[in-house]
């Protein structure tokens, strides 16, 4: 599955996207915010406060608790500041 | 019946609001929206804004939105123009133009359309001041405003 | 820091909005109101509008409105422009521009004035069509719309 | 006392304005507007329904019982369309 990073999520782990094999039991968006925490340093940092991480399923907002299956990408960014 | 464009380069207001009415009898009323780079943030001035986004996402989300607001009032045109990169203090941002017959509607859907990319579109802000770079933090009073065109829920 | 003309030629809205704008960079927000003359009233075509209008408590009621607005929002610049004589479809009939630090006030601060302009400047619309020249009447909408500004009386 | 007339009242009238010496008894806007339309069928015509006529003494919007002494000049019209 491909994961995506924006602002600063993007800049703590350092890198824009990735591909990624999940195990099955990470099933929602906010198991995968906290299996990402647990890959490293720069995740756990990422990942801290995952309160206030928004997330998109293949380009649409979706809450901690949508389930993942079938996503092809899915991406984690800060509350939107555009305008 | 709706121009969204994501661009780097800078946009000319006027002449999107004049090919939005151009050759045109049924517009009443025109309303334009120009977000525009301050040099100053809390009180400190800023070098530049650098706005970063989701690209496909933006687009996505601003047509969805575009449309939303064309089934909720009687719109006769709408442009949203958004800018990404480096912009400096002084230089425009984004850009609103909606027209319709009466001037209500109009109004309604470029603030409507304003409160919605201020908290749906991604697009982030970094400031770069003189001695540093910081992310701008998302405002509780642009979610109360989003908040206000909030369907209720069946 | 508020412009106000009452003129029987064309105006330029996209110069009044730079003239506004120009050197600066404490405005974040520009929101810029055009009325334009549609082609029908209520669904008959129509050759023109005439707008008869009383100059010079026209000047007075504009002025007191804008500096009601300048004192409810945080604006750091207003252009009000109002034309008068015979404009033809697709004309421009009036002009609001108004500029904040935020959208927020810009917006407001927009509606109020052209809710105003509608119901208490001394301008009349005649409407020139093939057969005949009517008055137009005032609507209970634009009263309602006007009415919405009113401050509780102490 | 100077009195003006605007859109279909000036039509109605037949004039623009006028200097008027007015009777004493005659003190708010509203006599004045009765007082005007006994002066003639064109008045008569213009002033056949007050309440949808508005005023103004020097300049400033006022309401049909206002007084009129030290007016300098009164305007009548109808329910403004501008914007």
């Amino acid at each position: 599955m491909k994961i995506r990073y924006f602002a600063w999520v993007r800049e703590r782990v350092g890198k824009t996207d990735e591909d990624i094999e999940l195990p099955p039991d990470v099933t929602t968006v906010s198991d995968l915010m906290t299996w990402l925490a647990a890959r490293g340093e720069e995740y756990a940092h990422a990942f801290e406060n995952p309160k206030v991480i928004r997330a998109a399923i293949d380009r649409s907002h979706v809450r901690p608790e949508a389930a993942i299956s079938g996503a092809r990408e899915i991406a984690f960014f800060p509350p939107m500041t555009g305008g | 019946m709706a121009t969204i464009r994501l661009q780097r380069e800078d946009f000319d207001a006027a002449a999107e609001a004049a090919a939005l009415t151009r050759g045109r009898s049924d517009i009443g009323a025109v309303v334009t929206f120009t977000g525009i780079c301050r040099g100053s943030e809390d009180g400190d001035p800023i070098a530049a804004l650098t706005l970063e986004h989701f690209a496909e996402m933006a687009e996505t989300e601003i047509t969805r939105h575009v449309e939303d607001a064309q089934q909720r009032w009687a719109l006769l045109g709408v442009t949203v123009v958004h800018r990404y990169g480096r912009i400096t203090p002084g230089e425009n941002i984004v850009l609103v133009v909606t027209a319709s017959s009466h001037r209500g509607e109009a109004f309604a859907a470029a603030e409507f359309l304003m409160d919605f990319l201020k908290t749906r579109a991604p697009f982030w802000k970094q400031v770069e001041s003189a001695k540093s770079k910081t992310w701008v933090e998302a405002t509780a009073g642009d979610d109360a405003a989003a908040a206000r065109w909030e369907k209720p829920r069946g």
